[in-house]
């Protein structure tokens, strides 16, 4: 049988001027790497059509062991206190060759 | 007359297009990508062309205009924040964040304008295209001024301001440097500041030979532009209900109190000629949809950006192509003749 | 001999090209945007061309050209639909869903057929342009008609049919509003008459602006178009195991009879010349992939999309482009010399 | 610790023809909001290259509260039985601000 | 009350140009389908920020029923264990219909 | 001199400006899709060209320049292979992936070159274009044979090779025809290789009608491509640190190697013009970033890719696009004249 792990998936959803701030946190929280996905949507804030620079989503998927889990939603929730729409939800995985995961972005 | 030859030409017509065919619920999908590509393309083919005709321009005479460019781009959201103020309707957010687009420019706005005065076949100075380059950034910078202004002055209300802090704080920590570098380094000023250069310092030969991909396929370029920008504009107009009566107006006045000091600048501060003076009173009256959105989003994320985004997007900029251009126009005419 | 001129096109052998790209299986991957941009352009080109020519063109010819595209657009579903029955292999859905496909055109044959054209010198009509831009309407309606028809039809049959009331009730509460909706606001039909509207009514002066974009690169991005089409195509073909011999036949039989009726509307109803005539010819004989297919998913959700796909874009497309076409040009001779 | 919520996160692939129906849908069943992101793939409808306008899919994605959870999928099953090639699946996810997805779209 | 029932959700994220590999180990282990969505990232093997064909990430989804999901596992070990920079993880969801999942592409 | 002209060139001035761009990180984005719609446009046209002036060309020359295009594309990864080793400092794995890279071409170099060329109104034979899709295909099968190899040497040495037997499991069934198959069927080959037969054998009348948009504009669409190759670049050459000074020498002394056997091939075997010598120096010089990237990746997955990617495109493309090709049209005029 094969052996998968547990591990934390993030997943936020917001507009696409955010990415490089999210790719800092997720640095400095020591996350082995991350995904961008574009998207579209809908929200509190208005349709984001993605036709336009000005309102593009981007999904970003970061895979954090459990013990960094909190300092990054910490570091989410400051953005939203600051009136950053995010949309934020963490989901169980299990992943392959977990160590993978543990060794931060050099 | 001039309204009327307004719209006949491609450019306007493929606005509207794109603007009804997005009315009438049309499943016309355009690639997601396709404006995007296409405005880098028609900055790069401005800025080339500025540069170009720069290059030999009166240096005194285009330092002046920076400098215009400079003031108009700070007193205009000084304007817009005063107005949106008065109204007591909007918060002080969302008004900094609002009056920042009106004091940056639509380039959209700007290429229909230079689309309309070829068709009547009126000249135009090149210091227009440079005041354009220019106008991004202060516009940016009085946004971001206003916006944390603002965020002390509710700090300092609300007792014990702990968000304030926060956010001072935040704004402290480099934020502030970066909004500041992003004003200077945002990817439309870089194409059209970088393009203008290399036009400036090309060889006659070389530009020569870029002609056929800088000038003549321009207007059908720009034709396709306008006609996705039609469709934009028709699904933002639709969240005018969201904004109200108050913004509304605003998306509409505002253009013509930018544009009646653009145009008195392109007239009688820097004589221009019509051509010229209806580009300068277009600076004025156009609001970003490029540059200065995502400065807020960054920057002043307390404000509602399907404001700002259905204001510059879906009233101003529709209004100024349609109505505004051959209106402006004809003033003119009035200030220069 | 027109034959082997045919396989000297650069349009139609960037089509060999891409079609051979993906049968050996190049890993040649080419942006998901591309075609959609290209096909965009085409239509916004052949557009303006065709309503310029129009704006000089006799109306009651036009007239005429538009309502024979309506029969032909009504009548070779019908035809389509009785053929698949008649083979006993083919359920009601999967006809009516094909058969509206047949009653369509597909774009990228039509300016396959102009590019033969240009390189033979041989000159045709604009009325044909019209046509296209008016048969994707009906065709797609005739569709809907057939499928809720049979859909009744097989309710009955299943006695009790519970799911058909659904069906009905689905239908009857506006969605088949919708869909005629989307029959008349289809984004392809929206180009194709926004920009023959605004080719007729711009000024000539501002047409020769467009002309470098419009004309002058038209031909070398009908080639890139072709060349991303023939991939695709041969994607497809891959597929015509699962569609089976009898639609496979009727992938390359349909087409023959289409083309057959198209050319005897356009050489002896409408008598338009050799190029006219072949056009119109194209205009029968050919399938969209366009404006049908999602029309169809939508409204016929029974049928399998693999089904139609395969038999429009993998069978009728490249039998058109390379044996169709030259085929229906023999034949025009014969017609109307 | 963080206070993290549970939420149903109901994510739906299907043809981009399907798009403006499902917004609809999730709209009277009182979402928040929506995500899409483009896509391709294979399945029993054939391959859908995402090359042009008529094999493109979506992947549709919607957080909602487990009480309105039902109603979608009613509405989803409906499409599914009228013949519509839908993949649909639902996961639990932990959310940051829950309040966030129990206000619909204006 | 719904009919939902549990299925394994592999998702594997790795550089586009493994996209057909996997598209063939999928089809032997007799998925119904794929999904695939084109993502950007960066990881152990550096950025792969999608501007051009030679960086561009995908994200690869197939539910798969448990019984073939070992076997899927053991193929994707076999990628990773050559040097394949793949990120996979497996997360149990509940679909709609699993007899749809069963029925592999024929 | 030709050093300063090279940067009044504005193919060149817009690769420096992306450059720029990217290092003071400024926000400009551009769509992800545009760079690789740009290059199969950009290898299409050039191939069109090309195939039409190899038309016309003598065939044994042609073919002597293929000859020596395989002989290049065999010999530069040996060398590339055996600096690597040298060095001490690189893997046999990595070495076998990097080197690849250099017996490959960059044809963002060589029409970067031909712009030079233009620029200064100097010819250049047709045949350089027909190496340049000739010398894809070798570069990629030495690597993998390179790779291989390694691996069983890799596989000995480590007692017990389980992981080996994989591996050359692995390479037996299929997988190195698989890559042998993707070496000859490489999307950019297809494309060149395709467009060169079209426009060999398309009429003069069709080319004419295709020059447009083949001819044209083809200098201000290299100019975008330059543009957005530019901030990849400088994406890329931020990661130098990782690669280490010793891959950061190699990536400037391999093309200087590589230059001056491709000018001594050009001028003296081939005894081609100044302009003809300088593109085979390019040809020997540059470092693919289309072709062998991929390649690599699937067949030599040990090799690090952010190693391969920054040397190719990092560096050596810059190098060779601001120091290289006037530095080798210096050394060309050495040679032949
Ligand atoms: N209930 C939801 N389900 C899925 N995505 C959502 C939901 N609400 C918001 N989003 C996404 O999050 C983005 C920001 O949402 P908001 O903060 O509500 O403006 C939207 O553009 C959507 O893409
Ligand atoms: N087993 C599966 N795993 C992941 N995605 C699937 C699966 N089956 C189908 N899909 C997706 O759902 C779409 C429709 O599938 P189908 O209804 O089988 O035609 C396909 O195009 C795929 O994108
Ligand atoms: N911790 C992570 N979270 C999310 N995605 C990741 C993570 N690590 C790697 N990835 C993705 O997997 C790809 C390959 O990662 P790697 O194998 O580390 O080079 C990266 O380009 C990312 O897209
Ligand atoms: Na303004
Ligand atoms: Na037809
Ligand atoms: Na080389």
């Amino acid at each position: 049988m094969h052996r998968l792990f547990p591990e934390k998936l993030v997943t936020v959803i917001t507009s696409d001027v955010l990415e490089d701030q999210l790719v800092g946190r997720v640095r400095n929280r020591g996350a082995s790497g991350y995904t961008v996905v574009r998207a579209r949507g809908a929200g509190s804030s208005g349709e984001q059509s993605g036709m336009l620079d000005i309102d593009t989503n981007i999904k970003f998927h970061v895979i954090i062991p459990s013990e960094r889990l909190s300092g990054l939603l910490d570091d989410l929730e400051q953005l939203i206190n600051k009136g950053h729409h995010l949309t934020v939800f963490v989901s169980d995985v299990s992943v392959l060759g977990p160590e993978k995961y543990s060794e931060s972005m050099e | 007359m001039s309204a009327l030859s307004n719209l006949l030409i491609p450019a306007v017509l493929f606005f509207a297009l794109g603007f009804i065919a997005r009315a009438i619920k049309s499943d016309l999908r355009v690639p997601p990508d396709l404006a995007k590509v296409l405005s880098i393309y028609l900055l790069m083919a401005i800025g080339l062309h500025g540069g170009y005709a720069l290059g030999k321009a009166d240096l005194a005479m285009a330092f002046n205009s920076v400098l215009w460019a400079i003031i108009l781009g700070f007193a205009l959201p000084l304007i817009g924040y005063a107005l949106l103020l008065m109204t007591r309707k909007v918060d002080h957010m969302n008004s900094a964040a609002i009056a920042a687009h009106y004091g940056s420019v639509s380039a959209g706005t700007f290429l229909t304008a230079i689309a309309y005065l070829d068709n009547l076949n009126i000249g135009y100075e090149s210091y227009p295209v440079i005041m354009l380059a220019v106008m991004e950034s202060p516009a940016i910078i009085v946004g971001l001024l206003l916006a944390s202004w603002s965020r002390q002055r509710l700090a300092v209300s609300a007792n014990g301001g702990g968000t304030a802090i926060i956010q001072r704080g935040g704004m402290g920590n480099g934020q502030l440097g970066g909004l500041l570098h992003e004003a200077f380094t945002n990817g439309s000023v870089i194409i059209l500041i970088g393009s203008m250069f290399i036009g400036a310092v090309a060889s006659p030969a070389s530009m020569e030979k870029l002609s056929p991909f800088v000038d003549d396929i321009f207007m059908g370029v720009l034709c396709l532009f306008l006609f996705e920008m039609g469709m934009e504009a028709a699904r933002r107009i639709r969240e005018f209900r969201k904004v109200g009566p108050v913004l509304l107006v605003f998306g509409i006045v505002m253009p013509l109190i930018g544009g009646a000091i653009g145009l008195l600048v392109g007239g009688l501060v820097l004589d221009m000629s019509v051509g010229g003076t209806l580009l300068v009173g277009v600076l004025g009256a156009s609001a970003s949809y490029i540059a200065v959105p995502p400065a807020m989003r960054l920057a002043v994320p307390e404000a509602n950006p399907s404001f700002y985004l259905t204001l510059s997007l879906g009233i101003t900029f529709p209004f100024n192509v349609i109505i505004g251009i051959p209106l402006y126009h004809a003033l003119a005419e009035r200030i220069v003749g």
